[in-house]
């Protein structure tokens, strides 16, 4: 279905709002630093808007995955187009996107968080200008990367992120921040030069013929890569189950599963976390690693469903070291950050464990999981936050019995630290519920060693909590003071969701059921 | 055994007698000369392949200019004290290795190639006929040659000339 | 014979008018001895009308005087690139810090420049050996000079010391692989040499030898490893400008030559056009001999600019691993990996000229050269500083530059022709690369500025000029139809 | 050609002067590789273009490339004065600079 | 008509919590009316409830159900099942909560966070009687860990003591380990089934379905679900977590830890009794009979006033899951409902005890003496008598002794355990049983006799110690009442003609015949034998419990430490709770915390190294070449930097800046690419 604002697809607005939001405040002078401030809450919070515009309209019925005509709000236009080369047939490139039930979820992730990374970023007072003019720039990419249905423009908004992530954490990041800057950028770099070499790959040996001309049209579509009936010949990634196809499937996981990040990848994650300043975190822990986990969705399935089938064990089993793993490093440490950094690292291990399973419970639950793991770090690492800008430090040895001084703040925390832990009636139940319920049918074993790492969150967040908000208050924190009008304005929205969603997921999941089934049966069916 | 032969092998004892003694020898002034004969002893070697105007170039161009720079070049940059005219060799033994495996590769592709050997017309002149070439095919070369030259002679003044309105001297 | 040689004359304005604007300088310079920025704006007008004569060439496909050089749409795409090129220099040239010593010297400046305008000119062109050797010797002596310009310094006279002696053995060498060339064919100019191989390529060995003696030549101008040891030292005596247009402009020319030189001499005629790939003569596997080499040049030129604190240095180095990733898509054999050379060309100028302007700007004001010395400029120059990021980054090739699409293309032929070990390499080595660019932009933000520093004043003409060099950089970076479609309607010589 | 070494001694053809010229290019070689004097280089380099020319004009002589040949030495011999007047300018230049002309004198650049 | 009541019986405690958690301290006297009020009416409510169903619909099963989520194909349901158990269940839990709350409103005042106290409370009753009317067991696992999280929060509740956090924590992560096994139990179940709800459950396994399609995972998703109920009813191995529970407010104790939550588990067992084959109910009844043992033998060695009762709590529902394990059903839950009532009594008592002793001592400010140390009192029954009446009785039921509650359920639990040794010559269970009840009816007496009777050690101590308020009696008196027989059967010495039996019966047990315990036909058969014999061992072996109590400590006939003397490593062994602590601290808690420092270790050194790895590699060789040079991003140790650099320091040392060397190079490599490619 096509909606415009302005005659500007919906989809644009989304994505690009945040840039024009970028230019106005690169226009704004210097000095003006709440303008630029709100500039950037405006430009977030028109996303906002806008996603919701969007999930009040999606039609929960359409597929999506390999379908064109099922996708929603698309825009497809030409953007490169050179015809009839000898050597290639015709170069396409088109500026193709749109929604399925797959990519809503993520949309309204990111664009929540990116508005609430605004509100967090509000006490940041270096180079204001140049903060919010970056930090737009990532909302931008990130947005773009998960509607973007053409692997190109998908590749430009990936890398995208790159740069911005890099600055933001090394000029406003902690004390080692040049090490955890370089240290995200070349991991991730790396993922990216896999990836393109496998787009190329896959440009060159994906063809449709044009039905209006009847040539042979080269394309980056994304969906005609799903269809097997136009890989050329003999080109290096046609047939089934070929050796080139495996390769191709590993380097798109590995640059997604250093996103993820997963089990071997994952030691940019810590270091990245603990520099970046609060906001950065959020965005890092909210959006980022679920592009990796997106990523695996919608490119490593649908379009190789053949090696998936082939990996899609390995894949579990590293998702299981991955929960385990994380949860046991997360209880070693002595630094907050760095136990939530861990603990995501435990987490989306549950969420690689779903979609692993292949089965609907595993993939919704996954999904959902995604959605929910991304607000509930958000939680936990705002509150992170909100102690370090107090406290100015992170030690987790440093605190105690801060619930007395901060009633109101410890309420908050718990809920969020509650939800990390799984408890029912909070949105962290839920997906791990459907996830583990999905990877059990699938692979019994792999999914009973990875339940026992809910018994190690539970230790780690509860110690935790006991060594944060409970027993004697030391002295040097007799005059902390509770949470502030903005501080409260940015956790309310997310505590909304976590109960909501554990007690009724139902609008959450009614919107991925029928995509996710069908990307399921359309993987399951290896692909036909 | 024909008179073209022994003069051949005379001509060509010369020359590359005299390239040996120009790269061998420690006195700078020496080379020189001795690069005089070797110029001379290829111009010989040119009227032996019937090249009389080549000839003639190669001693006016070579000898009577080249050299002469050559000469200039080591007297201007000499301050007149006979043992600077000495010159230290570096990495011999790389440069004579690869040197003598340059000359053998080179040799024993010569002997091995085929090459379309074809005896073809005897000029009893080229000059008229390298004229007319000059002005037909090679009209473009020659313009460009011309070029060349002009930019060399800028090039040649613009680096051996002193600058004429004074600068700050930075020596870094 | 002499109509011909009038058509001929019809066909050859761009030089002609190289040459006039020359002449016009030489007297100008009589006349202006004083103040030093008349000949600069009569040579970049001169450029102007050679650039609006080169485009009015375009469609042409014949080739003149002779078969002695070829008016084709290949030889016209280089010209653009290469006049583009010559128009930014003066600008940089302009304003150089460095050149200022020499107003009394600035005529000759430009006298040279135009020479080598000229000389590169017909380097893209010519199909004949001997006008090869001519226009690259022009090509080179005028450069000498040029390098060594700034005369009173002593990295400078240096530079030029070791560019002449290297350039001149290298020449020599070339020189004699085209006389065994022509002895083995019988032929001067690349038609006849290619008939004359197609007809019987008996001779492997010499024909060998003769083509690495001229690739010692070809290479040491487009400085492609082993043959690029003169450029680090060069282009650091070399004043910026200098640096800037051999990084740029006679790469692009020697590249040109290289392109046309192998591709009309040595592939078999036979399987061309159908299918846009081609294959190299029996027994004559120059393309693998060129792989190597572009191997080599990835990876030494890149890992050996992570070393370098000298900005120009560094610059050098990458240059010589940008020559590697270009010499892929001649390796490819096949017309996609000449388009792509020709976008990626036609990309790098801007970036990499981008780059060295911004570097230009830093020396003026800071008079350093050292990237240790950039700690904290981004906050005194931001803009600058930004522009110096976006050029690094589009130079290591991520999007959304124009340095992403240039590797983008080149990888893409790579792959397509199925040479996935070299585009492996490209790969990693791409990654080495970040380093050192990421290294610059680092140092420009991470760091707070040493004590309580000004921010630097630029020019408005600076910032302007920076503009016209940054937004072709990051606009092909996300439209780059044009440029595909000029290089796709420009990859056909004469000839072929 | 069966031609018994003596009888390929005796009638001088072009193998005879490709083999002076390419003694001539090694020694050349071997000058310009080892001479620490930038003017010894020079001459060296000069031995390296007129073993290149001796190959033009023989080939002049003994294959289809007559006259070709010679222009084409011609052409070097020009070529060859031009480099070498601008060559040695820059020696001048260098010895006001360093008051040496020795190479390896001239090494300030390096890395 | 009865789910909608249920459902409101639900909600109004949830109500409470949010208004309390809200607005708590902005209402007057901190809103203990408003949470004490609403209890009440949820009280009422089920207890019309009940009576209407046990008289009118008493076959009857009222359902409820919705959908929760459609996941795929398959449609998530939810819903409420009301029968005479979940009825029962309803009044046990509403009328305990409302009692302590009532209690609470005095044992509780002038604490720091009074509402916040009350707030917690409401939210156990609401997610305990969750537990009770829901019929599906992901719905009961959700507030199985929903009762977890309160009591968790309550044992917190004083979470400026370490002691108490930490116990806290306990109890949460014992808990959690024993639902790993429930939420193991339940997947299996879905898995094959792809339902929660109890009755679909039960009927695909009536029609032949089976887990995997095998007996063994039938019987081994049985065991895991009774998992759950191992760590909520502190079942061994898992019972550690209820004795530090104690740190918690007493009222809580009496509600948690004794009457309502705790046994919850016995509940859930009763649920899924139709799933359970012979194989696991035996081992349920091997659990029960050990856990009974182990803790009765704890209790005696104990001083603490509520460790006691913790251990006598554990050692009761020890007999409850047994009861259910040998299939005497009824009966183990009917000992549910009057353990509730008398234990929860006896938790409420002590808690006046203590309130008192805090009292006194505060007076004092004498702050070293442990108040609830029963060492420290004695001669307490002239100072408060209805406190030591109402505890009498409550003594005498937990006792066996006839015309008590507990009389009646516990006879019928020995004579169960002994019906079951004759069908299938299991006699240690029995022999445990009766053991166990001895030893009940002695360390109860040791309690009440060291507490009320006899001297105190220290005169003047307790001389000022009075009465609690009415607020506190008044709950005593009404669950002393409520021990006495008459309330559920009107035969002192036979429960099995009373209302209660005939309200709850057991239900058909739904596994294939092979994997079937004896129906219950055949075990009343078998109970019928041997019932009266049952009867008078169990009264004989109670009263010989209580007089060698009285010979032991109140006429001081035998000495306390000769007998300790005698047992020796047995009283030691007892004392220290069998080392379960120690050897969980050592074995689990030290091995988990060691393998973490291994983790964190591997992940910083090995992950990292890995990556790092090849930079070793290169610092060897440039090390050897003797360069290395370290101007990369400063700090930056990483593989492809570090080698990369070495690498490239190498390289620029070719560079070496004479032009010759140069040369050298040029005509070297162009030696060397012929030779390659020719």
């Amino acid at each position: 279905m096509e909606l415009q604002i302005l005659g500007i697809g919906i989809l644009t607005w989304l994505v690009f709002l945040p840039i024009v939001g970028m230019l106005v405040v690169l226009l704004l002078p210097d000095k003006n630093r709440n303008a630029i401030r709100w500039t950037a809450a405006i430009a977030t919070g028109a996303q906002v808007v806008i996603a919701g515009i969007i999930f009040a309209l999606f039609d929960r019925t359409q597929l999506g995955i390999n379908e064109a005509e099922s996708f929603q709000f698309v825009e497809q236009f030409s953007w490169i187009t050179v015809d009839a080369v000898p050597w290639v047939g015709r170069i396409e490139i088109s500026y193709f996107m749109g929604i399925d039930g797959l990519s809503i979820l993520m949309v309204i992730l990111t664009a929540l968080i990116g508005f609430i990374g605004v509100i967090s970023s509000w006490n940041i007072d270096k180079m204001v200008k140049g903060y919010f003019a970056l930090y737009l720039l990532l909302v931008t990419s990130m947005m773009g990367v998960f509607v973007s249905l053409d692997f190109f423009l998908f590749f430009i908004f990936w890398e995208a992120m790159l740069l911005p992530m890099y600055f933001l954490i090394g000029i406003w990041g902690g004390p080692r921040r040049e090490y955890a800057a370089i240290k995200f950028f070349l991991y991730t770099f790396v993922g990216g030069i896999l990836m393109l070499l496998t787009m190329l790959a896959l440009y060159f040996s994906v063809a449709y013929t044009d039905p209006a001309t009847g040539q042979s049209v080269h394309t980056f579509n994304i969906l005609h890569m799903m269809n097997p009936a136009n890989y050329i010949e003999g080109s290096l990634l046609a047939g089934i189950d070929t050796t080139w196809r495996y390769v191709a499937w590993m380097a798109l996981f590995i640059n997604f599963a250093i996103k993820i990040p997963l089990f071997p990848f994952h030691t940019w994650l810590p270091d990245a976390h603990v520099e970046a300043p609060t906001p950065i975190s959020v965005i890092l822990a909210g959006v980022l690693l679920k592009l990796g986990a997106y990523g695996i969705l919608r490119l490593n399935f649908p379009i190789f469903p053949d090696a998936t089938l082939y990996f899609v064990y390995f894949m579990a089993a590293l998702g299981m070291i991955s929960i385990i793993y994380g949860a046991l490093c997360a209880m070693a440490q002595d630094d907050f950050k760095k136990l939530i950094a861990y603990s995501s690292i435990s987490h989306m291990g549950i969420v690689v464990i779903g979609i692993a399973a292949l089965n609907t419970q595993g993939m919704v639950g996954g999904v959902l999981q995604m959605f929910n793991h991304g607000i509930i770090t958000a939680v936990l690492f705002l509150a992170v936050g909100v102690l370090y800008d107090r406290t100015h430090t992170r030690g987790l040895y440093d605190f105690g019995g801060i619930a007395n001084q901060m009633p109101k703040y410890t309420g908050i925390a718990m809920v969020g630290m509650f939800a990390a832990l799984g408890l029912p009636g909070l949105n962290g139940f839920v997906s791990e519920l459907f996830s583990f319920l999905g990877a059990f049918e699938a692979y019994k074993w792999i999914a009973i060693v990875s339940v026992t790492g809910i018994i190690i969150t539970a230790g780690y967040i509860l110690w935790t909590i006991q060594r944060i908000f409970l027993g004697e208050t030391p002295e040097k924190l007799h005059d902390l003071k509770d949470l502030t009008a903005r501080e409260i304005m940015m956790f309310v929205p997310l505590l909304i969701l976590i109960i909501l969603l554990g007690v009724y997921p139902s609008p959450a999941i009614e919107l991925m059921n029928t995509s996710l089934s069908h990307l399921v049966e359309f993987v399951t069916m290896g692909g036909s | 055994m024909e008179l073209t032969t022994i003069l051949f092998y005379l001509f060509s004892l010369v020359t590359i007698a005299a390239a040996a003694t120009m790269v061998f020898s420690k006195n700078i002034v020496h080379s020189a000369f001795a690069l005089m004969f070797t110029l001379v002893g290829v111009a010989a070697l040119y009227v032996l392949l019937y090249a009389d105007f080549l000839a003639a170039t190669q001693l006016l161009v070579y000898v009577g200019g080249i050299l002469i720079l050559i000469l200039f070049g080591v007297m201007l940059t000499t301050q007149g004290h006979s043992f600077s005219f000495k010159t230290i060799t570096v990495n011999l033994v790389p440069a004579s290795i690869l040197s003598i495996a340059a000359a053998g590769l080179l040799i024993f592709a010569f002997t091995t190639t085929d090459w379309g050997i074809s005896v073809p017309v005897e000029h009893s002149e080229t000059v008229h006929s390298l004229g007319m070439m000059l002005m037909g095919d090679y009209v473009l070369p020659f313009i460009i040659a011309g070029v060349l030259l002009l930019i060399a002679i800028i090039g040649a003044v613009v680096m051996a000339t002193k600058l004429s309105t004074t600068i700050n001297n930075q020596s870094n | 014979m002499i109509e011909q040689t009038l058509h001929s004359l019809s066909q050859f304005y761009p030089e002609i008018a190289i040459v006039l604007t020359l002449c016009v300088i030489i007297v100008a310079d009589l006349f202006t001895k004083k103040e030093s920025y008349t000949t600069g704006y009569i040579f970049l007008g001169g450029l102007v009308i050679t650039g609006i004569f080169v485009v009015m060439q375009s469609g042409q496909n014949e080739s003149v005087f002779y078969d002695m050089i070829a008016v084709d749409p290949f030889a016209i795409f280089f010209k653009v690139l290469l006049v583009l090129a010559g128009i930014f220099i003066v600008f940089f040239s302009l304003q150089s810090r460095e050149l200022k010593d020499y107003k009394s010297r600035i005529g000759e400046y430009y006298m040279l420049l135009s020479g080598m305008m000229l000389g590169m000119m017909l380097m893209v062109g010519t199909t004949n050996l001997l006008l090869m050797y001519l226009a690259f010797e022009l090509t080179s002596i005028s450069s000498y000079v040029l390098v060594g310009f700034t005369k009173k310094i002593h990295k400078s006279a240096e530079a030029s010391m070791k560019y002449i002696v290297y350039g001149a053995v290298s020449s020599g060498v070339m020189l004699y692989g085209i006389s065994l060339l022509i002895g083995i064919t019988g032929a001067t100019d690349m038609y006849g040499i290619n008939a004359a191989l197609v007809a019987e390529s008996g001779q492997p060995l010499i024909l060998n030898l003769s083509i690495l003696m001229i690739l010692v030549g070809l290479g040491f101008k487009a400085a492609v490893v082993p043959f690029h040891f003169w450029a680090p030292d060069v282009y650091e005596g070399a004043p910026i400008s200098i640096a800037a247009i051999l990084a740029v402009a006679s790469k692009t020319a020697a590249l040109g030559l290289m392109i046309r030189f192998f591709t009309v001499s040595f592939i078999d005629a036979d399987g061309l056009m159908q299918t846009g790939v081609w294959q190299v003569i029996e027994g004559i596997h120059w393309n693998v001999l060129l792989a190597g080499m572009a191997a080599l040049a990835m990876i030494i030129g890149n890992l050996t600019a992570l070393m370098q604190d000298n900005i120009k240095r560094m610059l050098a180095y990458s240059s010589i691993a940008h020559a590697g990733y270009l010499l892929m898509g001649l390796v490819i054999l096949s017309e996609e990996g000449i388009a792509s050379i020709m976008i990626y060309l036609f990309i790098y100028l801007f970036m990499n000229l981008g780059a060295f302007y911004v570097a230009m700007l830093f020396s003026n004001k800071l008079e350093t050269e050292s990237i240790e010395q950039y700690k904290g400029l981004g906050f005194r120059a931001p803009l600058e500083s930004v522009a110096m990021t976006i050029f690094l980054v589009s130079l290591t090739g991520l999007p959304p530059t124009g340095g992403f699409i240039a590797k983008l293309y080149l990888f893409g032929a790579v792959v397509n022709a199925g040479w996935i070990w070299l585009v492996a390499i490209a790969g990693i080595t791409t990654v080495i690369s970040l380093f050192y660019y990421i290294r610059v932009a680092r140092n420009l933000f991470f760091f707070k500025p040493a004590g309580k520093l000004m921010p630097i004043k630029f020019e408005l003409g600076s910032k302007i000029f920076l503009f016209v060099l940054l937004i072709p950089t990051l606009l092909l970076g996300i439209y780059f139809e044009p440029v595909l479609n000029f290089a796709k309607n420009s990859i056909q010589m004469f000839g072929m | 050609m069966e031609l018994s070494f003596f009888q390929l001694l005796a009638e001088p053809g072009l193998i005879h002067f490709l083999i002076v010229g390419a003694i001539l290019f090694s020694l050349g070689l071997m000058a310009v590789l080892s001479k620490r004097n930038a003017i010894m280089v020079l001459m060296g380099v000069e031995l390296i273009l007129n073993s290149a020319n001796i190959n033009f004009i023989a080939f002049g002589r003994f294959t289809e490339l007559s006259l070709d040949g010679h222009m084409i030495g011609l052409f070097v011999i020009i070529i060859a004065a031009a480099e070498a007047a601008v060559a040695l300018a820059i020696v001048l230049n260098i010895y006001n600079r360093f008051k040496s002309i020795n190479l390896d004198d001239i090494s300030l650049m390096k890395g | 008509m009865f789910t909608q009541l249920s459902i409101t019986i639900l909600l109004l405690p949830l109500l409470g919590f949010l208004l309390l958690i809200f607005f708590g301290k902005r209402l007057p006297r901190q809103g203990d009316w408003l949470a004490s009020g609403l209890i009440l009416i949820s009280l009422l409510l089920s207890l019309y409830l009940l009576i209407t169903k046990v008289t009118s619909h008493s076959a009857e099963v009222f359902t409820m159900t919705f959908s929760w989520a459609v996941v795929g194909s398959l449609n998530v349901e939810f819903g409420i099942l009301i029968d005479n158990l979940a009825a029962v269940m309803l009044v046990v839990a509403t009328l305990i909560s409302t009692l302590v709350h009532f209690f609470s409103i005095g044992y509780m005042k002038e604490d720091v966070r009074y509402s916040r106290y009350f707030a917690y409370l409401g939210f156990f009753s609401f997610s305990m009687l969750g537990i009770v009317i829901t019929d599906n067991l992901l719905l009961m696992y959700v507030f199985w860990e929903l009762v977890g999280l309160s009591s968790y929060l309550l044992i917190g509740h004083w979470y400026e003591k370490k002691s108490a956090s930490n116990a806290a924590n306990k109890a949460f992560i014992v808990n959690r380990i024993g639902d790993f096994g429930m939420f193991i139990g339940i997947m299996i179940l879905f898995a094959t089934f792809s339902t929660f709800t109890f009755e679909s459950i039960f009927d695909s396994i009536g029609s032949g379905q089976l887990p995997f399609g095998s007996h063994g995972w039938l019987t081994a998703a049985g065991i895991l679900i009774f998992c759950g109920a191992v760590g909520k009813s502190a079942q061994f191995p898992l019972h550690v977590w209820l004795p530090d529970a104690m740190e918690g407010p007493t009222p809580v104790s009496a509600l948690i830890h004794a009457a309502t939550m705790v046994a919850a588990g016995v509940y859930m067992v009763a649920r899924v009794f139709p799933m359970l084959t012979a194989d696991a109910l035996l081992v349920i009844a091997y659990i029960g009979a050990i856990t009974a043992l182990i803790a009765a033998t704890i209790a005696i060695t104990q001083f603490d006033i509520k460790k006691v009762l913790a251990y006598s709590t554990i050692s009761q529902l020890g007999y409850m899951i047994m009861a259910l394990g040998v299939g005497a059903y009824t009966a183990g839950f009917m000992h549910l409902v009057t353990h509730a009532a008398f234990k929860a009594g006896l938790f409420l008592g002590s808690g006046s005890v203590i309130y008192a002793m805090h009292k006194v001592l505060h007076a004092q400010n004498d702050h070293h003496t442990d108040a609830q140390d029963i060492r420290n009192m004695g001669g307490l029954k002239s100072k408060m008598p209805f406190t030591y009446w109402t505890f009498l009785i409550f003594t005498l039921a937990i006792s066996g002794i006839p015309f008590t509650s507990g009389f009646l359920s516990k006879d019928e639990i020995l004579a169960g355990s002994f019906a079951f040794s004759t069908l299938n010559g299991h006699w240690l269970l029995p022999v445990i049983g009766f053991a166990v009840a001895g030893l009940t009816a002695f360390y109860m007496f040791r309690l009440l006799i060291l507490t009320f009777h006899g001297k105190p050690s220290d005169e003047s101590r307790i001389a000022g110690i009075t009465e609690s308020p009415k607020v506190m009696t008044i709950p005593l008196m009404i669950l002393a009442s409520l021990s006495l027989f008459f309330f559920y059967s009107f035969n002192p010495f036979g429960a099995a003609s009373g209302w209660f039996f005939g309200a709850i019966e057991r239900p058909m047990s739904m596994v294939p015949e092979i994997l079937q315990p004896a129906t219950a036909a055949v075990f009343n058969e078998a109970l019928h034998g041997i019932h009266t014999t049952a009867m008078i061992l169990s009264i004989l072996i109670a009263a010989g419990g209580i007089l060698l109590a009285f010979a032991v400590y109140q006429w001081k006939k035998i000495s306390a430490d000769k007998l300790a003397e005698k047992a020796g490593f047995l009283y030691k062994g007892a004392y220290n709770k069998w080392y379960f602590d120690e050897m969980y601290d050592k074995v689990f808690v030290g091995g988990l915390l060691l393998l973490t420092r291994i983790m964190k270790w591997f992940d910083e050194n090995i992950i990292d190294g890995i990556v790092n790895g090849s930079a070793s590699v290169m610092k060897g060789i440039s090390n050897i070449s003797g360069w290395f040079d370290n101007n990369v991003v400063d700090g930056l140790v990483n593989a492809t930097a570090t080698s990369a650099d070495r690498a490239g320091s190498m390289l620029s040392k070719i560079q070496t800046g004479k032009i010759q060397t140069y040369l050298v190079y040029v005509v070297f490599s162009f030696l060397a690419l012929f030779v390659l490619f020719m």
